[in-house]
């Protein structure tokens, strides 16, 4: 069974320590603005939301990437970006309707959440459990699938 | 004989329903009651039990176990907290 | 079943692999006009620029990616049609039975009629022989023109700009990128560009281009002239759709298709660039990008191996860098009557928001200087997420746009 | 690493921005933020200068964990000298202002002189630059930080004074975040006097460490015990710092009506449990919920939101919001100390001390003042132009604050502070202060160990330089009577020094709750080159501690300023357990300085300062 993540906005303070793992896991260094997970700020709910890629099955970014640099790590069903191959068009970053690849200007490369290989830092790190690394049935995201599908170009599939 | 137990931040759940103030109850108890028996009796957990005053005076939790509560004191009861 | 994909980019390797897996058993040929394999020109700039090899441009990685799925690549041009014995003609006179074709012939640039543009020295910057041609004229000292601002251009300024060539761009229209940005997007992209040392010419015309001494080229621009190494035209592009001429397909400024992207003839489908297919935002149109591309290949290879896919449309969305100041454009960015518009404009820091939207919903939206998720602009207008009290939100301040998205599509 | 190793000098008298390295020398022996930022400051400020002067520097500080992943790594300073005291100034803050200044590259900001016309500075990565502020100048801290982000990115994060610094309210705040604040001292006021409105900062240089992995492993580790302890796990984010309002009543150390007394009749109305209860207007609770600053997994700050009828904001939207709600010391000192028993007009003027930039300790402290002066007779109609300032009434409270921050008619006068104010009036003996700063929300004559906090502190009277309340109620590290004196010179001493280390290291002191040095040593000893063991950081911490000490000393305050109000040490307590006692700080004093190594009048001897290398 795949895992994904599940955010838990009710249980999220705000506080960074995601987007500072995450940050420190890819980029080396703590540095919030260049986290693969953001918190967004709702001030009159009183509420924060962690966000990050859902690893959605439709995978926009992967179907738009002109150079094939985007593919999907089949242990975790992430979709991962070859630093390599990504030569910085930014069409995924467009395309993704959930907004969650992301180009980085001073690269030149577009980064996203790779789910760390199967050990999520923002997950380990949160100090409320308002991250949860989860098997992907028990994750409720099938409202986030939902969604995915209906962006979908294809309004409907009917098999012949 | 009647004494006031006062419960405070999550412990004000154990109040019983007829207080006499947010935080205060009226309670009428047997002679030779001990706060540490008072927190049995009232089912309160004893490991919230974290700051635990008679008529505003710190007891040990040793204190609390053979400090003999009188007519009229007050017992105030917090769980762990701070503030600054 | 026989299926030919005729063009190789990514609506029809899109096409292919859809049909690899949904048809399996089946012959699947794809046939590509150039002699690489299947490349995207998105990549072209980075090529020019040198940040990757041509190599970088394949669409596909993998080795015997083609091979594994059975499909045939093949080399070659398409000549013509015939649909009634349902077999197209390559360049060479080559003839291909199909029971099944997808064109996804892309588009080709358009030289404008100006005198000279078949000098030596006046390239387009389109295909990757293009680009071997012209990376000798570029580079520190060297003069170069481009004639053409609007998107194709913008992005090859960009890597024009990074050979140290002294750049100047023509654009006919009164913008740059008019097509892609409005008059407010267009102009500080402009003064953005002149930052950086282009010179831009708007509302100004190529009257024709001379050969002058040392191998250079003489270009008037309307009176006043100019002494350069290089010309790049990128002057718009048209679908390649000639070789349908009396195929009894119909073809205007796109090959027609229906919802489910068969052309006037029964077992003939179009793809990509060349085909104007139903648009998300109303109508019919040519929209030459890559996500539709990719959608109008899958969705086009769903029907043909007949599993009944209607599509709901694409929406026009881009995204360009133009010499580090990055756009996106998605959908009716002009608004509509009766619809309603929000901006946030600082001209000193190049940063633009403006958001359309009818009724209770999104329906375009235009970014400048902004690079962190900017997708959600195509969930909220192509899913499209009913916005509720967001509505009055945005209207207010539009830099909220990920969170209307988030608050209106997720529990929190 | 910790450390950018960049410092950003601002002239604002000739309007330069230059970078400079950071003296990595003062940074072994200081650490950084409260520690460093006050080195820089003594080495080129001199002690005499006046606070209000362009020679009075102002320092906005970093720690090496700021930023970081370290827990509750958001902490920031200001270190001037104070304009209320005329003492060496640090004041703290949270929030996310001091983490993106941090990585913008930025270990502190060192602003000197003062700019012929208002400005604000922005800051995006090594890219600082001055504006003219003519346009935000008069504006709130609300209105003016929305402005910031607007114009320089909602991305970045804003440090602002709101009118009262300005305007020379004496105990102005620099506020960041809409409602965090470097709420004391008036460094607000210092920054005011600079013409320097507001500072924008937006950071994506990235903050290292020396030792990733074994930096990871003890803040980890550290981030464990905070979860697991039940005070940083679960009182403070439930309940925040307002739950001690009963419990510091119950105690008999709640000072009220100006210290008159010691307990609170409407303690029960104002305190943590009383925002969480449904209103009667409106069925709403106050408190909306908990939130953090950066990196901080306790999340103990509050939001709350007013009953929109409620008399102080009918009509008003602007307060109609969710923002900063009441902590303790707030809650106790426009509340308490003024005998107001009303949430709302509490939350209300709390949010009035964030929109206009004013410390609420001192605010309800000097309204309590000018209460007791009115109600003596000391002051009159004649005086405050009318205002009726009548001890426990919601309404005088409310009007007289929205004056102050406003400097509008008596709020003018409300804005020298207690001190000022009660020697204008002939009445000195009424100011609850020490060297010339209110005291918080702990009565010493209930617990004896904050009478000596408070007349050691290096910046005026202030619960933040030694909480030994930890210690005396809370039994955190371990219990201590409240009612004695005997053993305080020592839990004082060692509580300002560990204190001194925690604010140097740009962490918060509400870890100490949980975290011991050797849980926070580990973390600075993987951040930091050098040698970071426990040993040395309490070392570090007795250093800055006393550097601070010469400092004030150079500027005249002598042994005789350790001291506190007449009321304290003169009258006793008139109920409660504590009935009777007054403070015995004559019984504390000389063991303290004995235990500092400093002579009978204070001073720190020659071999004490050769023996920290001062």
């Amino acid at each position: 069974m795949q895992k994904s993540l599940l955010m838990i906005p009710s249980k999220c303070t705000g506080c960074s320590q995601c987007e500072l793992a995450c940050s420190y896991a890819k980029e080396e260094a703590f540095n919030a603005a260049k986290s693969r997970i953001k918190i967004f700020d709702f001030p009159e709910k009183s509420r924060h939301v962690p966000y990050t890629c859902t690893q959605c099955a439709e995978a926009w970014c992967m179907k738009a990437c002109p150079v094939d640099a985007i593919s999907e790590d089949k242990k975790t069903g992430a979709k991962i970006v070859s630093a390599e191959l990504c030569v910085g068009c930014k069409v995924c970053t467009i395309a993704c309707p959930f907004g969650t690849i992301n180009y980085q200007q001073d690269t030149g490369k577009v980064v996203k959440c790779d789910l760390c290989g199967g050990d999520p830092e923002c997950v380990k790190i949160c100090p409320t459990e308002a991250i949860l690394y989860v098997n992907a049935d028990a994750t409720g995201d099938a409202r986030m699938r939902e969604w995915a599908a209906k962006s979908d170009e294809a309004s409907d599939v009917t098999p012949n | 004989m009647n004494i006031k137990l006062k419960l405070y931040a999550s412990l004000m759940r154990y109040l019983p329903d007829d207080v006499a103030d947010r935080h205060t109850a009226v309670l009428n108890v047997p002679e030779g009651m001990t706060p540490a028996k008072l927190i049995e009796d009232r089912k309160l957990p004893k490991e919230s039990c974290f700051l635990v005053l008679l008529n505003g005076v710190y007891l040990t939790p040793a204190e609390r176990e053979t400090r003999q509560i009188q007519e009229g004191d007050a017992v105030a009861i917090w769980p762990p907290i701070a503030g600054g | 079943m026989t299926y030919v994909i005729v063009g190789a980019g990514p609506a029809g390797v899109a096409a292919a692999e859809t049909l690899a897996k949904t048809a399996k058993g089946s012959e699947i040929i794809l046939v590509g006009g150039e002699p690489e394999p299947p490349y995207s020109r998105m990549a072209i700039p980075y090529v020019l620029t040198g940040s990757v090899g041509e190599d970088g441009t394949y669409l596909r990685k993998t080795e015997n990616w083609y091979e594994d799925r059975n499909i045939r690549y093949i080399h070659g041009r398409a000549e013509s049609l015939s649909t009634g014995d349902s077999a197209l003609r390559l360049a060479r006179g080559e003839e291909m039975k199909f029971e099944k074709l997808l064109i996804s012939t892309g588009a080709r640039p358009i030289k404008p009629p100006v005198p000279g543009l078949d000098l030596e020295g006046v390239h387009h910057c389109w295909t990757l022989e293009d680009v071997r041609n012209i990376k000798g004229l570029t580079g520190e000292g060297k003069d170069v023109i481009l004639i053409g601002a609007g998107f194709i251009g913008s992005i090859i300024l960009e890597a024009l700009l990074e050979s140290g060539s002294n750049l100047t761009v023509v654009e006919a229209e009164d913008r740059m990128v008019p097509r892609m940005m409005n008059q407010v997007a267009g102009n500080m992209i402009k003064a953005w560009c002149e930052k950086k040392g282009v010179t831009v010419l708007t509302s100004t015309r190529v009257a024709g281009v001379a050969q002058a001494d040392g191998g250079r080229l003489e270009v008037d621009l309307g009176g006043n002239k100019k002494t350069v190494d290089l010309v790049v035209v990128a002057a718009g592009v048209k679908p390649n759709a000639d070789f349908l001429e009396g195929s009894g397909i119909e073809v205007e400024d796109g090959i027609l298709v229906d919802n489910h992207l068969k052309t006037s003839a029964d077992n003939v489908y179009a793809a990509g660039d060349c085909a104007k297919g139903p648009d998300y935002s109303g109508g019919w149109s040519v929209h030459a990008i890559q996500p539709t591309a990719v959608e109008h290949g899958r969705i086009a290879a769903l029907n043909m191996a007949g599993q009944v896919t209607p599509y709901k449309g694409s929406l026009q969305m881009n995204v360009l860098d133009t010499a580090g100041l990055i756009s996106t454009s998605v959908g009716l960015f002009d608004g509509v009557e009766g619809g309603e518009e929000a901006e946030d404009l600082n001209e000193q820091r190049f940063k633009y928001i403006r958001l359309t939207f009818k009724g209770d919903y999104m329906i375009g939206a235009l970014t400048l200087g902004r690079t962190d998720q900017v997708g959600v602009l195509r969930g909220l207008i192509h899913t499209p997420v009913s916005l509720g009290p967001w509505k009055q939100k945005l209207m207010a301040d539009p830099a909220k746009f990920v969170e209307a998205y988030i608050d209106r599509t997720q529990v929190i | 690493m910790g450390w950018t190793q960049k410092i950003l000098r601002v002239n604002l008298t000739k309007g330069t921005c230059e970078s400079e390295p950071l003296n990595m020398q003062w940074a072994n022996d200081y650490l950084g933020s409260r520690g460093l930022a006050t080195k820089y400051f003594v080495e080129e400020t001199d002690p005499k200068v006046d606070p209000l002067s362009p020679d009075n520097k102002m320092i906005f500080a970093t720690g090496p964990l700021t930023g970081t992943a370290s827990p509750t790594s958001g902490r920031w300073t200001v270190v001037c000298k104070g304009a209320l005291t005329g003492a060496i100034a640090c004041s703290n803050s949270g929030g996310f202002f001091g983490a993106e200044m941090k990585n913008a590259g930025w270990d502190m900001i060192i602003f000197e002189g003062k700019s012929a016309k208002p400005v604000y500075l922005t800051i995006e990565n090594d890219q600082a630059e001055l504006h003219d502020a003519g346009d935000l100048w008069g504006k709130s801290v609300w209105e003016c930080e929305s402005e910031l982000l607007k114009r320089h990115g909602e991305e970045g994060r804003v440090a602002s004074i709101g009118q009262a610094g300005e305007s020379g309210c004496l105990y102005a705040a620099v506020v960041n975040d809409m409602d965090r604040a470097a709420g004391r001292s008036g460094v607000g006021t210092v920054m005011g006097s600079k013409n320097l409105k507001a500072v924008f900062s937006r950071g994506t240089v990235g903050v290292k460490v020396k030792d990733p992995m074994g930096f990871m492993k003890a803040t980890g580790a550290a981030k464990k015990i905070l979860a697991e302890n039940a005070v940083t796990g679960e009182g403070l984010p439930t309940y925040g710092t307002q739950v001690l309002m009963n419990v510091i009543n119950e105690l008999g150390a709640l000072p009220s009506h100006n210290a008159a007394d010691v307990q609170f009749d409407g303690a029960a109305q104002i305190g943590g449990e009383a925002m969480h209860a449904k209103r009667e207007t409106d069925g709403k609770a106050n408190l909306v919920s908990n939130a953090a600053c950066f990196g901080c997994p306790i999340s103990c700050q509050r939001r709350s939101q007013m009953d929109p009828n409620h008399f102080t904001v009918k009509d008003r939207e602007k307060y109609h919001i969710v923002s900063g709600g009441l902590e303790y010391e707030a809650a106790w000192a426009l509340g308490a100390a003024t005998g107001v028993s009303d949430l709302e007009t509490l939350t209300f003027c709390n949010f009035i001390c964030n929109e206009y930039g004013m410390d609420p300790i001192t605010l309800g402290s000097t309204v309590a003042a000018a209460m007791e002066l009115y109600k003596v007779g000391a002051i009159t109609d004649k005086e405050t132009g009318g205002v009726s300032l009548t001890f426990d009434s919601p309404q005088d409270l409310a009007t007289i604050c929205e004056m102050t921050g406003k400097g509008e008619g008596f709020g003018k006068e409300i804005a020298m502070g207690s001190k000022r104010l009660c020697e204008k009036y002939g009445r000195p003996e009424l100011s609850m202060t020490v060297k010339g700063q209110e005291f918080p929300a702990y009565d010493p004559r209930g617990i004896q160990g904050m009478g000596l906090t408070y007349a050691t502190s290096n910046r005026g009277a202030c619960h933040l330089r030694s909480y030994t309340v930890a210690s005396e109620v809370l039994g955190i590290p371990e219990k201590t009577d409240p009612h004695v004196t005997e053993g305080k010179a020592g839990l004082v001493k060692a509580f300002q020094d560990a204190t001194a280390l925690v604010d140097a290291s740009g962490t918060c002191i509400f870890t100490t709750f949980a975290l011991s040095m050797e849980d926070i040593a580990p973390q600075i000893n993987a951040a930091c080159e050098g040698d970071w063991s426990t040993e040395r950081c309490m070392e570090v911490g007795e250093r800055i501690w006393n550097m601070e000490r010469v400092y004030n000393n150079a500027a005249g305050f002598t042994g005789a300023d350790d001291t506190l109000p007449q009321r304290l040490l003169k009258d006793a307590a008139k109920t409660g357990p504590a009935e009777g006692l007054v403070n015995k700080l004559d019984e504390m004093l000389p063991e303290y300085y004995s235990l500092r190594g400093w002579s009978a009048d204070g001073v720190p001897t020659s071999e004490t300062l050769g023996r920290l290398g001062l």
